[in-house]
């Protein structure tokens, strides 16, 4: 009982144990809900959560690129896909006890080894960067030690982007 | 536009022009087309012919695709209840010469019915929608024939003669 | 910023928390009440009438009678709304508005939260308020009000990607995103002042920004003349307050960040005038920036949404790239 | 494939920019409009058939509620109707009055539509401009006949008063006002490139077009056909001014506008020249007859008010009331053209031409 006033009497544990109930609550109703919308909505909140997260880890950089690219551009887009096309809004469940019972199966023994390999994993404990400016440390680091994969994936993403735009002009057509 | 060919053909007078008209149409459509024709001094020396109901479309492709007349530009129409029968006015104008003609054609007042014209004046659409509506006369051949002024649950024709108001009080 | 989280919650830091936010509130919604004010009296003068002139001096309590007027109106939702959603997107409209608010330095020392990824945080959260507007337009179930929504949609991200990168330039000259380091990294004197190396990048900001803004003569949004009101055609009362709120307290946002970004935030216009405090000059810079945004909705027409976005992305974006790159090899340059 | 969903929207009637109670049921795909359904009658009064109960002189005041914008016009058809039908002579000074009367209309209906249209492309200020130029029309109108929109001014056979001291006066001195104001617009407005941007090319057709749907006034000249009945059918003493008529030959919202900016002008030529050729004294009113009783028969007649013709058919039976009385509004003819221009135009370009239409919903429902 102790130890549990003890883990709220910090700021940063409160604030983590919000942000963490957000970030698994806004997954679970993303799964849950029954309307496209609200279903967007919670996910927007697992990544406005998460990008808290990110703040709690001191990696402010990342925290608000996740808010303007997912919570801002992403969650946008989704919404614009939904409103502009026509979309049944709940989808009749098959019924299929046997395949229900495997996915159940296969859910628990996921669950089962990553928590154990989280468990057993330890973490050696790095000095993080504590440095006030850490996106300068990232900048350098992507321009230089990581400039050729960080090459790639912009040129697998632009891959990507025309090839999404000529499937959809197939289709189209 | 009008101001140059206003010089080139010089304007013939009321009387030449609606003798032009009726032989152009006795000679295109029919002898019977033309039931008669004067010179309305009260409209502004206005040539008017009434026409037959039978010809009446085919007149009026003619009145607009004849050279000589030309007549593209409606200028204006109107449906009255004579009591001892029922008109259509048409005021229709040929925009280069500048040359006026009003026609009418009649028909009987138990079951009125002209021919559309809206195929040859696309602005007769409107017109005669509302000459339906306020008077019930058919126009076979329009497109969306409905009412347009009153509420489409609306009985009687308001301009109509014996036309009774529904609460007559008001 | 972390340190904040560091140590116990006490309520004493609790209590200077709240009392923080409820300062930089007060501050704000008087900023707003005056704004319309300033907003009415400015466009009144250009279109040759009075402006508010009966409630109190000057009219001078115009606003606030009108704010009032707001709060007691009845609060109506329309039957097929979607009643969460619909009370919801006010809130998601106005909290980022505010929030962004905290990392504005108005002098060297006065900065509610000296963040180091200060712009990124400006403008990540700004994005926020989108997902509250198109909300606000789907849950309203009219359809004005969706077209409204879906239009602010997709202007603010078009206009978000210009808007960046076109500070992205100034981020190169200062080397920082820290607000307050950018503004140090501009001198005394407006010759020193970011506007004029980043001219382009001032441009395209100044056009963005308006549009992010959703004002003349990029207000389609909330078109009065074909959508009607947009987004809030069905909000009233204290709920449309909110998207009025939010409007407002973005205006304030952008006027101060082009202040600081662009216009040498508390500096002074010459070097000589440096005895005059850093917050006037803010604050004339600032109310300059909005009276420049004021006049612009009087004078100009209201533009297309397909030009916009043309405009957006045919323009302001090859614009924005090409100062990135002129400033980065500028820069490269005279290293 | 994503399938765009179809959205049936409707504006008005309801609406502030349908300019009165005027219903367009549109059908949307995305922001394109793939049909569009003009629904009118909401402000249907029956003048028409109210007008077969009243003598000619109680019909007039009718005649001010059908275009409210424009109701000098309106009186003046209805009285030249019925004075053509009874070969009355109106007097000089009468007919003067009426001209400039009519000619201020013309500027004020035209400061009302500029003003409005630039309301709805989205800018604020030129209404208030427009508004503030109409208001002096107003105000001088008021001292002429007592009323500021709804004259009831003109009678057959002549107008109800003369013009007050120092009437014509005002009417000088606003002409220069005026033609300065003109040029302020002109800056403000005309070469602005989001204006520009918004009129031009938009609600194009063709003469061919323009003709068959019985388009007139500046819809009409916008596609190079000189029509102006003051010219071509000249009706009061419009023979005696010199003046041009505004003609364009691109068909867009552009070339209206212009041809809407250069009316005025010439308006205010005509004014000048009305002021200037003004008998100082005479009669207003002919000598007629105490029971107005046009003789049997029909006569049609048109003039150019700002929207294009509006013509009076009248059919009289020797009565005090007419018999049958038939306005052609410009309005009514002009409006048929929108379901063809708005196919596939988006729903910021419907405003931009239906505002370009110039109509007034007191005109169309009649």
């Amino acid at each position: 009982m102790s130890s549990i006033t003890q883990f709220f009497s910090s700021s940063e544990h409160v604030i983590f144990f919000v942000l963490a109930l957000g970030a698994i609550s806004g997954a679970v109703f993303m799964i849950t809900l029954s309307k496209l919308v609200h279903m967007i909505l919670s996910l927007a909140v697992t990544f406005l959560s998460l990008a808290g997260l990110y703040v709690l880890l001191n990696a402010e950089f990342v925290a608000f690129a996740q808010v303007l690219i997912y919570a801002g551009a992403v969650t946008i887009l989704m919404m614009f896909g939904i409103m502009l096309t026509k979309h049944e809004d709940a989808e009749d469940k098959a019924k299929r006890p046997r395949h229900r019972m495997l996915l159940g199966v296969s859910i628990t023994l996921l669950f089962a080894v990553l928590f154990l390999a989280i468990q057993q994993l330890s973490l050696p404990a790095q000095d993080a960067l504590q440095a006030d400016n850490n996106t300068e440390a990232i900048g350098e680091q992507l321009f230089t030690l990581h400039v050729i994969p960080f090459e790639l994936v912009s040129l697998l993403l632009t891959v990507a982007f025309i090839g999404s735009i000529i499937v959809a002009k197939k289709e189209a057509e | 536009m009008s101001d140059v060919n206003q010089e080139s053909t010089e304007r013939l007078d009321e009387q030449a022009r609606l003798e032009i008209c009726v032989r152009i149409l006795e000679e295109e459509v029919s002898k019977q087309a033309v039931e008669h024709a004067e010179i309305n001094p009260l409209s502004l020396s206005m040539p008017t012919l009434i026409i037959s109901k039978q010809h009446w479309y085919r007149c009026a492709e003619v009145l607009k695709n004849h050279e000589q007349l030309n007549l593209t530009y409606l200028r204006s129409m109107a449906g009255a209840d004579l009591e001892t029968h029922m008109e259509v006015i048409y005021h229709v104008t040929c925009i280069e010469r500048n040359t006026d003609y009003c026609f009418k054609v009649k028909t009987d007042r138990d079951t009125p019915s002209v021919p559309s014209v809206t195929s040859i004046w696309p602005a007769a659409n409107w017109n005669e929608r509302e000459i339906y509506d306020l008077l019930g006369i058919q126009f076979p051949g329009h497109p969306n024939l409905k009412r347009i002024m009153m509420p489409d649950d609306w009985e009687g024709h308001p301009l109509r003669k014996d036309y009774e108001p529904l609460d007559p009080e008001v | 910023m972390t340190n904040w989280f560091e140590g116990s919650l006490t309520w004493g830091i609790f209590a200077m928390f709240a009392i923080w936010v409820i300062v930089l509130l007060l501050i704000v919604l008087g900023f707003v009440t005056y704004a319309i004010y300033y907003e009415r009296k400015v466009i009144g003068w250009m279109q040759g009438r009075y402006g508010p002139n009966r409630v109190g001096p000057f009219g001078l309590l115009q606003t606030v009678a009108d704010i009032l007027k707001l709060l007691m109106k009845e609060d109506t939702i329309p039957a097929k709304a979607d009643r969460v959603l619909f009370k919801l997107a006010p809130v998601i409209a106005f909290v980022p508005s505010f929030a962004v608010l905290a990392v504005i330095p108005y002098t060297e020392t006065l900065v509610f939260a000296n963040l180091n990824v200060g712009l990124l945080y400006f403008a990540a959260l700004s994005s926020i308020s989108t997902i509250g507007i198109l909300l606000g337009g789907w849950a309203s179930n009219n359809k004005y009000a969706l077209l409204g929504g879906m239009r602010s949609g997709a202007q603010m991200i078009s206009y978000e990607i210009p808007l960046i990168i076109s500070v992205a330039g100034v981020i190169l000259m200062s080397g920082s995103l820290n607000l307050g380091d950018i503004v140090k990294a501009q001198g005394n004197g407006f010759w020193q002042w970011n506007f004029i190396p980043q001219i382009i990048g001032f441009s395209v900001f100044i056009v963005a920004s308006i549009a992010e803004l959703n004002r003349t003569p990029f207000d389609l949004p909330e078109a009065e003349s074909e959508l009607v009101a947009g987004y809030h055609v069905e909000y009233s009362g204290f709920r449309f307050a909110f998207f009025m709120l939010a409007e407002y307290v973005y205006v304030y946002a952008i006027a101060s960040l082009t202040t600081v970004l662009f216009l040498g935030g508390w500096k002074p216009l010459f070097p000589f005038l440096d005895f005059i405090p850093g917050i006037i000059w803010f604050i004339i810079k600032f109310l300059f920036v909005v009276f420049c945004l004021f006049w612009l909705r009087a004078t100009l027409p209201r533009m297309r949404i397909d030009q916009l976005m043309g405009l957006g992305w045919k323009v302001l974006l090859p614009l924005s790239l090409a100062n990135l790159f002129i400033t980065a090899v500028v820069m490269e340059w005279f290293r | 494939m994503a399938r765009t969903e179809e959205l049936l929207l409707n504006v008005g009637p309801q609406h502030p920019s349908t300019h009165g109670v005027f219903r367009l049921i549109v059908k949307l795909d995305g922001e394109v409009i793939t049909h569009a359904e003009p629904v009118m009658g909401y402000l249907h009064r029956g003048t028409e058939k109210l007008a077969e109960e009243l003598t000619y002189t109680q019909i007039i005041p009718y005649t001010d509620r059908m275009d409210y914008v424009s109701a000098m016009t309106n009186n003046y058809i209805l009285c030249h109707a019925v004075e053509t039908m009874m070969g009355i002579e109106v007097p000089e000074r009468a007919e003067y009055l009426r001209v400039i009367a009519m000619e201020l209309q013309r500027i004020a209906s035209h400061l009302v539509w500029w003003g409005t249209y630039l309301l709805d492309i989205g800018a604020m200020s030129p209404f208030l401009y427009a508004f503030r130029e109409r208001e002096m029309i107003i105000n001088l109108f008021n001292e002429l006949c007592g009323a500021r929109l709804t004259y009831f001014y003109m009678r057959v056979g002549g107008v109800k008063w003369d013009a007050p001291e120092g009437w014509l006066d005002k009417v000088r001195n606003f002409i220069p006002y005026m033609r300065e104001k003109l040029e302020e617009y002109d800056q403000l407005v005309s070469g602005n490139e989001i204006f520009l941007s918004r009129v031009k090319g938009i609600g194009k057709y063709d003469a061919e077009t323009a003709i068959a749907y019985g388009l007139s006034g500046a819809n009409l000249r916008c596609t190079g056909v000189k029509r102006d009945l003051r010219k071509d059918q000249p009706y009061s003493i419009y023979d005696r001014f010199t003046f041009d008529v505004p003609v364009r030959e691109e068909g867009d919202c552009y070339a209206r506008y212009l041809i809407r900016m250069e009316e005025m002008r010439q308006s205010l030529n005509i004014l000048e020249q009305a002021l200037e050729q003004m008998p100082d004294d005479g009669d207003i009113m002919a000598k007629i007859p105490r029971v107005i009783r046009p003789p049997e028969g029909e006569a049609y007649v048109g003039i150019e008010s700002p929207r294009g013709e509006i013509g009076c058919y009248l059919i009289s039976r020797n009565k005090p009331q007419p018999y049958r009385l038939k306005f052609r509004r410009p309005s009514f003819f002009n409006l048929q053209i929108l379901p063809e221009l708005l196919k596939g135009e988006s729903m910021t370009n419907l405003i931009a031409i239906l505002g370009g239409i110039d109509i007034v919903v007191g005109e169309v429902d009649c």
